[in-house]
């Protein structure tokens, strides 16, 4: 077998994280992918719940969007939107959300807004979607992103969903009853928030990667977690359920769709 | 008051007007292309388009000039990256300026529903710490008078005309859908007139019992419309089209292109069947 | 948190507690009478019992002093008459007081949702120009802070426990049921523990798609009941014994008479199985 | 056929006053009888719609309960009750809501909560259910209620639904988007508002029906309208299609049902 990408190798981080039977608010993309391997490795029973309404989806390939027929048709059930997230996000019954960004600073608030001002953006993002009410309830957040020189900053341009705020317990003193984000997981590895005052720290790395191509990813001074850990490289069984899941997923998307005429 | 059967051109000549707030939805599935397609063709414009997931349908018509507001809460070509007519539109005016009302999926389900109960607002524990109020003063706090607890509020979403596609209905007009449903039953009801274009016109629908149905005498007008939702997709009668999806992006990124396109395969085809037949000859 | 299989006692015993909030929802259909009759053999009192429609189930839990408190909309037996214990209990006082929380139909709908959602209040176009809220301080009014109108409010309902009866649980705990429904999803989730009595147990459920489910992970405890719903109706299984209505009306006039029918039936019998047993001798 | 009971009376001419077409609101008893009534002769296409949540209901026999399997076996439709009350009558979609009560004053305000205090009620009575909410927003409602020592009263002891308040233009300075109550219908004959003070006049009797009997089963000195009309006794096919339905309906309800065992 070829030696893993970063992309695979964050997928699978991020799924040995989940927990069988836990309930995960799932968006698309990398959150997906590692998602749909843990139900296919360690966690079988994991409830998988997508923002279009399906609930307990096994999808056998990946989703293109949100609301692909693949998640209605393996569901044990769709829902109305509003109820997904009035009944299931907000009445707080969702483990873990997993969240992506374009930016995220160093209290782990995200940005999917606008980079540049809001009234005259430099870049127009796609925006919220279902992303800071999942901030703000699900019991705790994955956060996935990539390092890119305009991914972890300084400062957001604009705050789509609350991390911590301003760390040191700011977010614990308003009414959000979800815990935030209690990992980040990057192509370098993973940061987790300080205990007191919650500021991302470097938790683990990707064994062969260094501290400073993390430092360098990083645009704030990061500083390391009492213990950085490394973060085992793939086994062959979660690569090959991964790249087979691509494949299946690729063909899949590949299929001429005829037009209904 | 019963639903009439209408010929797609006929029903948005009669249903959609310039100026009007329409609502096309339909969460990645059972997207009203045809419908969308018909409004570009008519030249609406003016209008105050409302959609959680403004996608291609919305980028096309956000591109000819059909809009001047976009209430929304993700807006994105969903898999592949930005929808570049929107960015077009927000980040240089191109074809002119448009006015963002701009949500999250929770505020704007709790919108749809509050617009289905005619409630002035919805309410919800949502915008918790983020820069969105600040932009938008449609999101506002109301106190719990029980707890004096404040939460968020947003205005109740009551669209002139409120646009579905639908698998079937029947001849009274019943209107059957299923699959991921997203708002679209709120949406419907929220609005003042409703359309909707669907796969088929059956006899009778089989009994719904706890499905989804618009009852007909909530519907105002059904287009026959195959293939209506394309390249989204219809539950149970075709696939989405992930192909165009991707090779939309590199249509929308230039303003010519996008232009040739849509004069090529919206305006100078009659109707959706002639829209489907342009991409068929294309492809050959 | 999966559900968990139990006998109807354990499930009883374990999860109401003397002092509880307790919902047996079900709009006239699929009421959970062997569930009331349970928690009547356990002795369990001073109970905050929640409703929209109490009928015989809470007339027999009221006569047996399970209950202090009543949140209701609208509490007789249907097509026949008055819940004679329910008005004993607040007429005269016996077996004694009953506290009224006492809402229309609508309001009480409201609630649920807002239980539901979590949220601290529901709110409504309701109670207008009616004397309810003078008589229930949890009917109040919130201005919306958009039009700046005065809307009805009522706190949402979050029940310590909710019983439903349903059709079916797969092996996992899944529970769906159809038919007519009421405001038992609402009242389901908006419980802090949810316990489920179903006529059948099955290998797995057909695909649910847009019908209506409890997913495993909220469902607490499932109790295997057939006839659970006995004298109203399960669809799809058994209808309601009108008769059994109409006769509950002697019954239930007289104290005396009530309480000897309850221990001969419900209190002698050790079980719904034992229950249903009895009415056929003394049919026979 | 034998001649016809004021019951049978009361509900042909409630019937009468439905058109094809129109949305419904029921309860149950008289006014169910009434409605489906109306839909066996001239109002095939009436849509029925009944709180537990069925819509465009059918019922072959009718139901004793608002919950009966009847109901949801014949409906198009079948939703949950929040949406029945939220999406459907409070959105303004029913034309006509039919009401009965204990007591109606001149003003059809209407009681079903309680004879005597709220606090020491000498009747208790089932209360408010739907009615509060039909009253308010059904395009209008019509009141069905037999004539009863206590039941057209000077004075409600408890006001449940809102009429005409005070009359006089009273409801229409509320908030309230439906009209009220357009027409009582009782045994005596039919009861409508006065245009101006829409205080109920007397608008019409069953034949044989003197307005002295009117007068002293109402509670308050009763007017009449500008014109008395009488109304028709019951056609032949009137009669036989309402003595059809409650000859399937008690055949059914009489049938004995197994215990579920």
């Amino acid at each position: 077998m070829s030696a893993c990408t970063r992309d695979e190798w964050m997928t699978i981080a991020a799924a040995r994280l989940l927990w069988d039977g836990c309930v995960c608010f799932v968006g698309i993309g990398l959150p997906s992918a590692a998602c749909n391997l843990a139900r296919l490795t360690h966690a079988p029973d994991i409830v998988l719940v997508y923002e279009s309404g399906t609930i307990g989806t096994r999808p056998e390939v990946l989703p293109l969007s949100i609301g692909d027929g693949e998640l209605a048709q393996t569901a044990a059930y769709v829902v109305p939107l509003p109820e997904i997230f009035s009944y299931y996000l907000q009445a707080g019954r969702v483990d873990v959300g997993f969240l992506g960004a374009a930016q995220i600073d160093r209290f782990g608030n995200l940005n999917s807004t606008v980079i540049g001002s809001y009234d005259a953006p430099e870049t127009r993002l796609p925006g919220a979607g279902g992303a800071p009410e999942i901030a703000t309830h699900a019991r705790q957040t994955f956060v996935m992103l990539k390092a890119t020189p305009r991914s972890f900053v300084e400062r957001l341009d604009f705050r789509t969903s609350a991390g911590y705020l301003g760390g040191s317990g700011a977010r614990a003193r308003t009414t959000a009853p979800g815990g935030g984000p209690c990992v980040v997981i990057s192509d370098f590895g993973t940061l987790v928030p300080h205990p007191r005052t919650q500021e991302l720290q470097l938790s683990a790395l990707f064994s062969g990667v260094g501290v400073e191509e993390a430092r360098a990813a990083v645009g704030w001074p990061l500083t390391l977690a009492e213990h950085v850990g490394l973060i085992d490289p793939p086994t062959p069984n979660e690569l090959e359920t991964l790249r087979a899941l691509h494949a299946r997923t690729r063909a899949a998307h590949a299929r001429p769709m005829p037009l209904p005429l | 008051m019963s639903a009439r059967f209408l010929s797609l051109a006929d029903a948005v000549a009669e249903h959609v007007q310039d100026g009007d707030c329409v609502a096309l939805e339909g969460f990645t599935h059972l997207i009203p292309f045809a419908a969308g397609h018909e409004i570009i063709r008519q030249r609406r414009h003016d209008l105050h388009l409302v959609r959680m997931t403004p996608d291609l349908v919305y980028d096309q018509m956000i591109g000819m000039g059909c809009a001047r507001k976009l209430t929304f809460s993700w807006g994105g070509n969903p898999g592949v990256g930005s929808l570049h007519r929107l960015r077009d539109a927000v980040e240089r005016r191109w074809p002119h300026p448009l006015q963002l009302d701009e949500h999250s999926h929770a505020g704007m389900a709790a919108a749809f529903c509050a617009g289905a109960a005619r409630l002035p607002f919805g309410v919800l524990r949502g915008y918790l710490d983020t820069d969105l109020p600040a932009h938008n003063s449609n999101i506002r706090r109301v106190q719990c008078p029980f707890t004096g607890e404040s939460l968020a509020a947003v205005p109740a979403i009551n669209p002139d005309v409120t646009i579905l596609h639908a698998q079937c209905a029947d001849r009274q007009g019943n209107v059957a859908l299923h699959g991921i449903v997203g708002a679209a039953r709120e949406a419907a009801l929220a609005a003042k007139s409703l359309l909707v274009t669907v796969e088929e016109i059956v006899e009778s629908l089989s009994p719904a019992m706890n499905g989804m149905l618009l009852p007909h005498w909530v519907v105002d007008a059904v287009a026959h419309c195959p293939g209506g939702a394309y390249p989204s997709y219809a539950q149970g009668y075709y696939e989405r089209d992930n192909a165009f999806y991707r090779d939309w992006d590199a249509i929308a990124r230039d303003r010519e292109v996008f232009l040739a396109w849509m004069g090529e395969h919206v305006l100078n085809s009659a109707d959706h069947r002639g829209f489907l037949g342009s991409l068929l000859e294309r492809a050959a």
